[in-house]
């Protein structure tokens, strides 16, 4: 059964959905652990999050290899990575070599990424959309450190938009390998280390682990359906017996994050931050009808 | 004795030549070993060290760190065929494609847009697939003079389909493990805080492979913020990061790594690296080549004429952090 | 598809067992991720993490920056049946194997005299040889995780036969090349000039591979001169040489590494060394062992009573070397 | 042909061979070279000798990996490597790892050793005389750094003395790798870099280099002959046509070594120096009759 803390404090009114996965996010964050995290975005404003509430101990080290920073809040724009704000205070500088290193000695229990595509045996998509043969395809940037983060951690921790593009029965170019086909063993005779292999996969919908290494939907967000989970995905994920639901941001969450951690809104605000979440009078929640204005976009200030 | 080890499988990508004896007699024949002096323009160290259809590697450009001047220059002289390592590349690998400057590229992870995508699907530039840390082990091979390296990861990927990399049955364990070839490139372009004349350089803060590059690569070219007295590299031997005798040029390029960050000293310039990302993204790369790099003589005129001082001093006022990036 | 690949020749010597998978599960059930003090005494360290039977590494001992207050340490709980990898190791080697510690040892060279030859020439010590690259390369692999190394030399030498390493045909050259097996060491001895107490160390000068040997170590005790707090570590992460996650153990040893050097700190007590190494070149170690390691109660008891304040204080002046060994 | 400098200064009237053997090697130090320098002893006072008269563009590099110190001379007893003295002002304290790499990509031009015995094809032995398998032997060091000098440098040179002893057909144990065998190809074929090999042997009565791979006379010391070279040997050389005189020490060389290099006396007063050789009044050299008190021998001060 998956670990999960408690939300600490009021439960939010309103929020978004990019936010309500953060917030769940964080409260999976397991206390003590290290978790080598794929460039900045969610991923990074989860662990940050979890450390500030629910995970003290977590160890936080960046793709390009700083070992526990606490990183000079906000970041700028773009500079998530290999800046010296963002490599603040760390207990090591490495390198992309020395962490990938130390992942390949077992040192990383988790990792946490981004995906453009997943299929249900967990396997990572950045590369393209498309036919790589025929060249038919929209190219993207590359797996980066999503690759080694996938083969090397014990556990990867995949975060991504529900929507029926993304989950596909098979992924159009395994960039990062989850388990491959799905046979047992598959991952150890391509040479991955052993006893790895994903982990889960949270949406804003909905939270997935794996049931003999296929993906398994085990909780919902309060604000959809199972009809809706099921009906943005291209495959049937098998279904846990009991779902969990994953609780709406409390008040204390979204002010940590919206202040301290993402200030500037480059993460919350700005970008694909799907819908506006209220509760409604009789406790359930559901998106708002119209889109409200949110906090100013938080453009360049002119002074930079 | 002759025994059997099995090849199990074998990625089907061009790769880079792997030879470690050739890459010795290249470091017996041209690495000077005395102490001579290597200080030269930007200008003469890519005429002299780039040759059209060299395999090139850097990284954090236009983020941290990167050899945003040195790359600049290499499209000002319009390089032709370059095979790119393009792992941690960010914008470079395009603003390199949209000058025609670039054949190949073994990729980690670059940020794509339509310049790169028009080129790859005319056929202008091939891609081999790999990741950032499979590049950068590569790399590590390459400095180690060793032809491959195991690896733990990349099994299993399509990319390993389009790489040159092998699984093998491990002579020791029995088990499938991953190989890599090696990787020496032919350039380097590295930018460090200080250097002395003869390559020996300082790094203060993180990096992705750079002294493993430097090691790696037939020719080296280093730009530096400041150049220091070797009176002061023998002072702390251990700051040394890049020995000198992999070095073969020294560039003294202040703000070197402009629009990038360079930690402790100078911050990034956002609205210039958004412009560009957003270029990168959505075209109009010529566009910023036509006014950043064609337009101006070198890079010294265009910090002086298109950045200003006053700018620049600005962006060293926001490096507040300085704590373990100064000697 | 499935393709030979020739082992063309193998040694015959017994090597530790190359098993990364078994190795990448220890670190995963055994060292902690989280910041956790570990500070302990000499003799705790030591009961808690040598184990008889243990492969054991070190360095420099009674040279530099050894540990040698900890392996005096092993041999006054002697420990049993230890497997040495003798590279780098001066007089350690006979002095443990004089205690009756050792069963085997890799080496790449240790100096030998009258207690290791009887040891070898009864059959209480077997010994495999490589030389000192090869030993350090082999502990390389283990600190990356993977389960060989080629290497481009050693090739051609008797030591080849009696040591774990193979020729094989590279896949990618053709070419005959040596591979040795990875070292994934029980313990790791680590003398350092400063950690916190989570084992976070920075080490200032030279070293032979010990950085390697706490990545690649299960279990890694660190002695050290100075504590220092986590926050001076966070000032310059840039210092760090060994990161807390693969520290065990941290012993606060000032003068640690007598009658070795401390770079920086203070110098060799060089008659103490002249005359162990008189012992262990032409006998009467145990005579040394009774006075310096049976004769006292621990590190401390032994600077008090037959050191003392007067002689560390003249080592301590005469250590007037400080370039590069200051943070 | 090999280059050798011409001596600068006056011959000395007055010398032992461990001073001649380390003059001579001095002079065959090319300048704008790396050493790479198998621990302390004669090997290390020829570079740094030649660094001051003859090459001062050679780069001395330490076995342990220190590129281009300026060593604080005199070095302690035994502290003639790892040592801050040593290491000092050096362009980059490196680690064993890191100059066996610097070698293996082809950084390290010459590498000088000391051998306990030579055969005709360069190896080296440093690890036992006597019967390895059946168990009859005496056992020494092993290789140390030997073995990665003689297979990575580009050439290697030996110091040894003469003694019959150590000039043997086949060395009783190959720790660190000649031509093996001899036959063409043999260190390719054992996975060594192509074009690398024993390049010079230097005794205090004799130098050698190798002609197809098989050492070969090219110049005696002028306080020997040749007889003499050749009884002291296990095998008999190749003997090049022209033979080469090496030129006794000068007054010069032997000013620095004695009071700069080696004030201490602990690599040419102490151990085993060979004999003391004069200048006869009719200009030849030999051995002076009754053995001189020479300096005082450097015990450990008693203030240390």
């Amino acid at each position: 059964m998956i670990q999960m803390q408690q939300p600490k404090g009021i439960p939010a009114a309103y929020f978004n959905e990019r936010e309500h996965q953060i917030c769940v996010m964080a409260r999976l964050i397991e206390d003590g652990k290290t978790y080598w995290v794929a460039g900045g975005g969610t991923p990074m404003a989860s662990i940050l999050l979890a450390k500030k509430l629910y995970a003290p101990n977590a160890v936080y080290v960046t793709e390009d290899g700083v070992l526990a920073p606490e990183p000079a809040l906000p970041l700028d724009p773009i500079m998530t990575m290999v800046s010296s704000r963002a490599s603040y205070r760390a207990l090591q500088w490495g390198t992309m070599n020395s962490v990938g290193f130390h992942a390949q000695i077992g040192l990383m229990d988790y990792g946490i990424l981004n995906t453009l595509q997943v299929d249900p045996y967990g396997n990572v998509n950045s590369t393209l959309l498309g036919d790589y043969k025929s060249g038919e395809f929209r190219r993207f940037g590359g797996p980066g450190g999503a690759d080694s983060i996938a083969s090397l951690c014990w556990r990867t921790i995949l975060m991504t938009d529900h929507e029926k593009r993304k989950f596909v029965p098979r992924v159009d170019f395994i960039s990062s390998p989850g388990f491959l086909d799905g046979t047992e063993g598959a991952r150890e005779r391509a040479g991955l280390p052993k006893d790895t292999g994903p982990y889960l996969v949270l949406t804003p919908w909905a939270l997935f682990d794996y049931e003999e290494r296929y993906l398994r939907l085990i909780g919902i967000s309060p604000f959809v359906t199972m009809e809706q989970v099921l009906g943005e995905m291209n495959f049937r994920p098998k279904i846990a017996p009991q779902l969990i639901t994953l609780e709406p941001p409390t008040e204390e969450e979204l002010t940590i994050l919206r202040t301290e951690i993402d200030p500037r809104g480059q993460v919350t605000i700005t970008g694909d931050i799907g819908r506006w979440i209220q509760k409604r009078e009789d406790g359930t929640y559901g998106p708002v009808e119209a889109e409200p204005e949110g906090r100013p976009n938080p453009n360049l200030p002119r002074s930079w | 004795m002759v025994k059997e080890l099995e090849i199990l499988a074998e990625g089907e990508g061009e790769y880079h030549p792997v030879d470690p004896d050739g890459f010795r007699q290249w470091v017996r024949d041209h690495k000077k070993r005395a102490l001579v002096p290597k200080l030269m323009s930007a200008k003469e160290a890519i005429e002299r060290f780039v040759q059209d259809g060299d395999y090139l590697v850097y990284e954090c450009n236009y983020l941290q760190r990167g050899p945003a001047a040195l790359i600049r220059e290499i499209i000002r002289q319009r390089k032709r065929n370059l095979w790119l390592g393009a792992k941690f590349t960010w914008v470079a690998a395009a603003l390199l494609v949209e000058a025609g400057c670039v054949s190949k590229m073994d990729v980690g992870f670059f940020l794509f847009g339509p310049t790169v995508d028009r080129a790859v699907k005319e056929g202008r530039v091939k891609i081999y697939e790999y990741s950032n840390v499979v590049m950068t082990n590569r790399i590590k091979a390459g400095a180690m003079g060793i032809p491959f390296l195991p690896v733990r990861s990349f099994g299993g990927t399509d990319g390993f389909n389009y790489s040159g990399a092998k699984i093998i049955r491990d002579p020791y364990t029995g088990q499938p493990t991953v190989i890599v070839p090696a990787l020496n490139p032919d350039v380097a372009l590295i930018h460090v805080h200080q250097a002395d004349v003869y390559g020996n350089a300082r790094v203060f803060g993180t990096g992705i492979s750079d002294v493993e590059s430097a090691l790696a690569s037939k020719k080296v070219i280093i730009s530096t913020e400041e150049i220091v007295d070797t009176e002061e590299i023998r002072h702390n031997p251990g700051l040394t990061a890049i020995p000198y005798y992999c070095v073969d040029a020294v560039v003294h390029l202040p703000f070197g790594a402009y629009p990038g960050e360079m930690a402790g000293r100078y911050a990034s310039d956002v609205e210039h690296v958004v412009q560009v990302v957003g270029a990168t993204m959505r075209g109009g790369l010529e566009v910023y080549l036509e006014k950043w790099v064609y337009g101006v003589e070198d890079h010294f005129d265009m910090l002086d004429r298109l950045v200003g001082w006053k700018r620049l001093q600005q962006l060293v006022q926001r490096a507040t952090i300085k704590e373990g990036y100064l000697p």
